[in-house]
């Protein structure tokens, strides 16, 4: 049974290991690299960090009217984000699913929102949403203004944030297998059943995401607020008027009173998608 | 829901509005306020673009509400206060002791500004009454103290990146500390509890009274954007308050207007720092 | 069942076939086999038949896409209850008794990450089998098992298969799972090529494409030389190895073609053992060993025939005999009988 | 050969097709879905074509300084861009390339800047980096000055577009398959080769989409410029600027210029992105 | 060559074996074949023998990963040239000739996504190649092909290896490939269980994971009944099919105890043709026929008894004699001398 010899090849083990190259300055560029990025961060880090030191954490305290900005910030935040949801994910579905010609228009237009500065936006909405502009002008006798109301806040949130809650679902609906979908369907589900009980559960955490991220922004808004809709105050226009009625003391408490608001949502996200860290 | 009043006013009135006038006028008319502030030339024409509407609209110097009036959007505009320019200062400054000095009269003020590396901050003559009101106060000190080219030794060029700051930012950086003086309106400093240097009537553009014989003499050239050179005068710092041709709601601003010129109106100015509306009607 | 689907997107693919029984549908990768399953499920814009123009929600079919597809949110017991329709808890109950039918009683509350390979293939099977499909459709049943246990999932579905008499057709390229299918189709070039039993099919192929997708290894190409009446045979020169080859008279190839050959590795043989087997060698060829594996009571030997790498079986006992070793040279004989051949065109 | 017999399973196909449910609404609400996703983009794109339809085409007329503002914001951006590519990349790769305890704090502060309105990340830079401040007082006596300077200015397009370049390298670092750079370290590269001659061409895409985004937020930045850096003007303030001098006319041929300059890069970006259409 | 790695993170993974020539190592999915590869690449921390402590660009290893990982980026010569180090132009003649030295003088010039999988590895192969490596590292090296050519490959690479004389390390699942090793490295439960030559460890793998690593099919568990000094043999029960087994004599098995047996399909045998070879039946046992599989000269079945499913092979001549059918009662023998047996611990 043994008559089969195996190759004796086991002599190639001699061959030189000096024709690799040897690890030269390769530590050192490690560390330089490892600075560049350890400046990096602690350089977006210090005006926190400036904040913190700065802030008279004796002497905050609110101003009138302060909490009726928070009041407004997050009741017309949540109707922002829900109404952003509601257009925002089919479209977003529309540009996960279907390939078709000039598909790049409708990109550019999701995205120009996004692509113009805040100001900028303000503007434009003026010059169409406006009292005497082509639609508002119409609008107005429909009984809607869309300035100075809760409605024309409303309208600067959603363009605020309607982009980056569309980039992001979509990308959460191009990471659902298709594959799942199709099989739901030939399972006997109608499609509605199949985009609630697959598609939807499936990128839930990439919609989080995108939820996340148009609440910031929503939040946050102040370009396009500051233009179209300086009433009702919410918390970045009440931040501006503090400033200048009352000057910085009045700032801080509202700027903690917003990361504490605006932050424990996207915190929430992000330690929710980080939990099963699988990575591959 | 009451109707709503919407008063468009000069940016540095922000707290008398929201905070005295503006409660006051819900609580009289049963109408829901309103105040939008920013600088007074820029709210000028976004109202004359018809960008956005008001009630009311109240500015700074008659400028603005000339703007207003070109665009057949106000007729008459009646004065309601007075404030004149100071020099704020900083608490926090490395000058303060200096600046206390001046406040007291112990040093001249003007001597302090101009000591190496004194932080001086204003806002934009382009665009924020302001900002051209402390380029005039320089020029009039100059001639007042007999001091040539003291305006510039403060300012530099009326152009001076190095101190022109967007309005908003300007007294909370001095608040912060960042710079060691700026210029302000005697109403403004005051909401902001800032300490500050008074100057004498005949630099600081309150008294219309000597407009004719004493502020006209200061002037500055400015270049327009579209190229022109503009020769500017002084106006006096007058507030003045109209009702816009195209009010949605024309009646509570008249009701404001009245309430600002009313004895009650009056205390509150005067509680915020402001003094009494000087000279005539605005046609 | 008789099977026919013309797609033209996203390739041009146009089939008819049977379906019988267990059914293996064997082609290369990228052959279209995906594509024709989902086309029968309706996942493809096709014309079918049966089925024609149903959206894929209302075809009475289970298919069972490559690599299975649960649903990784939903429980072994949700997945079917997913799709006997209506609410999860509802269905919770007939959805159990589908899984223990397939021999997962104490999985069904685990996730699909949590089960193996197998177990989920039973998963999926459960939940296809929920809707009381006319047909299974299985798309590479044991591409994502290891090869220890392919054979014997193969086994189990085809015989759950048969008792639940339900009809499947599973597409593959590994012509070892087709072996025992009830029935067989072979697609090359975009249609099919060959179908019928598996042993049939297996010990005729109808191309040299379907020959290589039945695993023949033995595949060369040789020209013809002379048909030779007097022995009813034809001679090739087969190139690679320099030699020539006498084979049954094939009239139809021309001389001074080129063809394709093949013969099975069963049909090159060592010399017998006893004496009075022996028998004057029909296609004597030399080679050297250089390959050369045994696992159990066979042995499968690889030798180097000038370029020519040539395949052969034998019992243990036998090679063994011959005393086989790598480097060795050696005549072997190809049995004319059982070599086949096929024309080029063009 | 043939005795073996084959299973007569076909009588299988006569189980009932009425067992599946009829297609029922579902293409009414097909269209629904759909007309809420037009709706939606349409109610996007309608302040641009507001623009278009309110911009006087006969009177279009730069500025005096418009095109001033246009150099300092093209060259600064330039500037600014180059510098967060500097140092954004190692802390991307970082953030792409280990995982560690704690790394959500990490991961925190990049976003932090992105979650902060404009005008309060303004004041935040003004705290740490005014004269006076605690950062700003030494620098200025190395002679760095951070108010109203071309480093402040870049400062504040930093801070603006740092974290949007950081997110999407890095989610482009974390696309390059890791397989592929181990393989060249094990073909004798040093990690230094293998970054620039695999992990970068690999992640070019990404990267030049975070490249582009990191353009237009630069670009745009307004609400933190306007604090810090008044001078030298930029196109933004510059509109702003225009706004309260001159009025809306002047605003018009500052944002044609502004989208001009802004969008060409990310449009490429999105058409490179898009050529190899290989989303399985 | 003489291996050793001990492995802690991603997990804990010591292993100690030789590698003669073309070595296979053979485990379970799961089990860190890839694990170890890396390790010994310096990818993955760990001690290692040889090259401890060196990064992985400084070990003079060719490392082939599962699914080739080619640098989409650039052409096939580009990826050799990559490996050459210096200017991938001036290293353009060096990288070609190496690439004709595997066969791809045409595709040079072509990309990784235009190559079939077969070209991928070899690309793969002359970049890994390049740095004249002490022993090459392959990662399932015929995952991505097709089953039709999966073997033709694998011996092509095993015959190039023999040729260039570079020792190489072989991981896979598929114990088919392993056949054509020189040398084989069993994986299980994170470590060695057994290596040797392939037929040696074939015909005797030291567990029962091992048998199953191996391909057994037939691996069923029994309850020793009783040891039988007078015919030298044990008796078992099999439970599953509620029979008694007879195998030689082990007496380390206590009775009462549970065990795990197999036997190959080759060594249950069918009555033989001729009645003079006709013995007195060993391990006589009834089932009924539930697969049967033809392929070329040999038959695979498979009996159902009672709940055990019994795989044989057969010569196709012999099954034929026999008439075999599906569904057919048959009695078989399992061949008492082939019968491995491992009592079960705890
Ligand atoms: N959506 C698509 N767009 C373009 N081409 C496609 C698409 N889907 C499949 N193809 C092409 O159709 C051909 C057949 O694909 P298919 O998946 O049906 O092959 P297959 O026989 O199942 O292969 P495998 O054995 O690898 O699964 C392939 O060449 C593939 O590139
Ligand atoms: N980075 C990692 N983090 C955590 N676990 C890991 C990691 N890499 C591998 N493992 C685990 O280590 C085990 C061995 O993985 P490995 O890839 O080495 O197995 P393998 O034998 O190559 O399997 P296959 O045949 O499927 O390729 C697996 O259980 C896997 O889950
Ligand atoms: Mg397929
Ligand atoms: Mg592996």
């Amino acid at each position: 049974m043994s008559r089969m010899p195996v190759t004796p090849l086991d002599s190639a083990t001699t061959a030189d290991i000096a024709s690799h190259p040897p690890a030269d300055g390769a530590a050192r560029r490690a560390w330089v690299v490892a600075a560049f990025g350890l400046a990096g961060l602690a350089f977006l880090a210090l005006p926190f960090l400036g904040l913190v030191i700065s802030t008279p954490w004796g002497q905050l305290q609110l101003q009138q009217g302060d909490l009726g900005a928070l009041r407004v910030s997050v009741g017309y935040t949540v109707l922002a984000v829900t109404l952003v949801m509601g257009f925002g994910t089919p479209v977003a579905w529309w540009l996960a699913r279907s390939s078709f010609r000039g598909k790049w228009v409708v990109e550019l237009l999701v995205l120009l929102p996004l692509l113009t500065p805040p100001l900028a936006m303000g503007l434009l909405l003026t010059m169409s949403y406006g009292p005497y502009s082509w639609l508002g002008q119409p609008l107005g006798k429909l009984g809607l203004s869309l300035t100075n109301t809760p409605a024309a806040f409303l309208l600067a949130q959603i363009y605020g944030s309607a982009p980056y809650y569309i980039v992001a679902a979509r990308s959460a609906f191009e990471g659902v297998p298709r594959d799942l979908e199709q099989i739901s369907l030939t399972l006997g589900s109608s499609p509605w059943r199949t985009f609630w009980r697959i598609t939807l559960p499936l990128s839930s955490l990439g919609l989080g995401a995108g939820v996340a991220l148009a609440w910031v922004r929503a939040l946050g808004e102040f370009g396009i607020v500051l233009i179209i809709a300086y009433y009702p105050q919410g918390l970045p226009v009440k931040l501006w008027v503090n400033l200048q009625d009352t000057g910085l003391s009045a700032v801080y408490p509202l700027l903690w009173l917003f990361f504490l608001i605006g932050l424990p949502l996207p915190l929430l996200m992000g330690a929710l998608s980080r939990r099963p860290h699988t990575r591959a | 829901a009451e109707p709503v009043l919407k008063v468009a006013y000069a940016g540095s009135m922000g707290a008398l509005m929201d905070k005295a006038l503006g409660p006051a006028i819900q609580q009289q008319a049963h109408v829901q306020y309103q105040g939008q502030g920013a600088g007074a030339y820029g709210l000028a024409r976004l109202l004359a673009a018809k960008q956005i509407s008001a009630d009311v609209f109240v500015s700074i110097t008659p400028g603005p509400m000339q703007v207003l009036q070109k665009a057949g959007l106000v007729g008459v505009a009646v004065p309601v206060a007075s404030t004149q320019m100071v020099i704020a200062y900083s608490p926090q400054s490395r000058y303060a002791k200096d600046f206390e000095a001046a406040a007291a009269g112990r040093t001249p003020w003007y001597e302090v500004l101009q000591k190496p590396g004194v932080k001086f901050g204003r806002t934009d003559p382009k665009t924020d009454p302001q900002g051209r009101n402390i380029v005039f106060a320089m020029l009039l000190a100059q001639t007042y103290y007999k001091q040539p080219g003291l305006a510039k030794a403060i300012l530099g060029p009326v152009v001076n990146p190095s101190q022109i700051f967007a309005e908003p930012s300007l007294l909370s950086r001095l608040e912060s500390g960042q710079i060691d003086a700026s210029s302000g309106y005697l109403s403004a400093v005051i909401s902001h509890k800032l300490p500050y240097i008074r100057l004498p009537n005949e630099i600081n553009l309150s008294d219309p009274n000597l407009a004719a014989t004493w502020y006209d003499k200061a002037h500055f050239d400015i270049t327009q954007p579209d190229g022109k050179t503009e020769t500017l005068s002084t106006q006096p710092l007058v507030f003045y308050a109209a009702v816009l041709k195209n009010a949605p709601n024309p009646k509570a601003g008249e009701a404001f207007i009245k309430l600002m010129r009313s004895p009650q109106g009056q205390a509150m100015f005067k509680r915020y720092g402001y003094s009494e509306p000087k000279g005539g009607d605005l046609r | 069942m008789h099977i026919r689907a013309d797609i033209q997107q996203p390739i041009v693919l146009q089939a008819e076939f049977e379906v019988h029984g267990f059914t293996v549908l064997l082609g290369a990768s990228g052959e279209g086999k995906s594509t024709l399953l989902k086309a029968i499920a309706g996942l493809v814009p096709a014309q079918t038949e049966p089925f024609d123009g149903l959206p894929p929600q209302r075809r009475p079919v289970g298919y069972l896409p490559q690599g299975h597809a649960l649903f990784p949110h939903l429980r072994a017991w949700e997945n079917v209850a997913y799709a006997l329709g209506g609410s999860l808890r509802a269905q919770q109950a007939p959805a159990r008794e589908l899984l223990a039918a397939v021999g997962l009683v104490r999985q069904a509350d685990l996730r699909p990450a949590q089960l193996s390979g197998g177990q989920q293939q039973r998963v999926a099977l459960a939940r296809a089998l929920a809707r009381r499909p006319q047909i299974l459709l299985l798309d590479e049943p044991t591409s994502a098992l290891d090869a220890s246990t392919r054979d014997e999932v193969m086994a189990e579905l085809v015989s759950r298969m048969h008792k639940l008499s339900i009809p499947a057709l599973a597409a593959t390229h590994d012509a070892h799972l087709a072996a025992m299918a009830d029935w067989m189709v072979l697609l090359d070039g975009r249609r099919v090529v060959q179908q019928g039993r598996p042993r049939d099919v297996f010990a005729g192929p109808a191309t040299i494409q379907a020959a290589a997708l039945l695993g023949y290894r033995n595949r060369f190409t040789a020209t013809v030389l002379k048909h030779e009446p007097q022995c009813n045979c034809t001679v090739l020169r087969w190139d690679a190895a320099a030699i020539s080859l006498r084979v049954p008279m094939q009239p139809q190839l021309a001389p001074g073609g080129v063809i394709d050959w093949v013969v099975p590795a069963d049909d090159v043989r060592l010399p017998p053992i006893k004496e009075q087997e022996l028998r004057p060698s029909e296609n004597p060829v030399l080679g050297r060993v250089e390959h050369l594996m045994v696992r159990g009571a066979n042995t499968t030997a690889a030798m180097r025939c000038g370029d020519a790498l040539l395949w052969m079986h034998a019992p243990y006992r036998l090679a063994d005999h011959h005393g086989l070793a790598l480097g060795q040279e050696l005549t072997v004989d190809i049995r004319a009988g059982h070599v086949q051949c096929w024309g080029r065109e063009g």
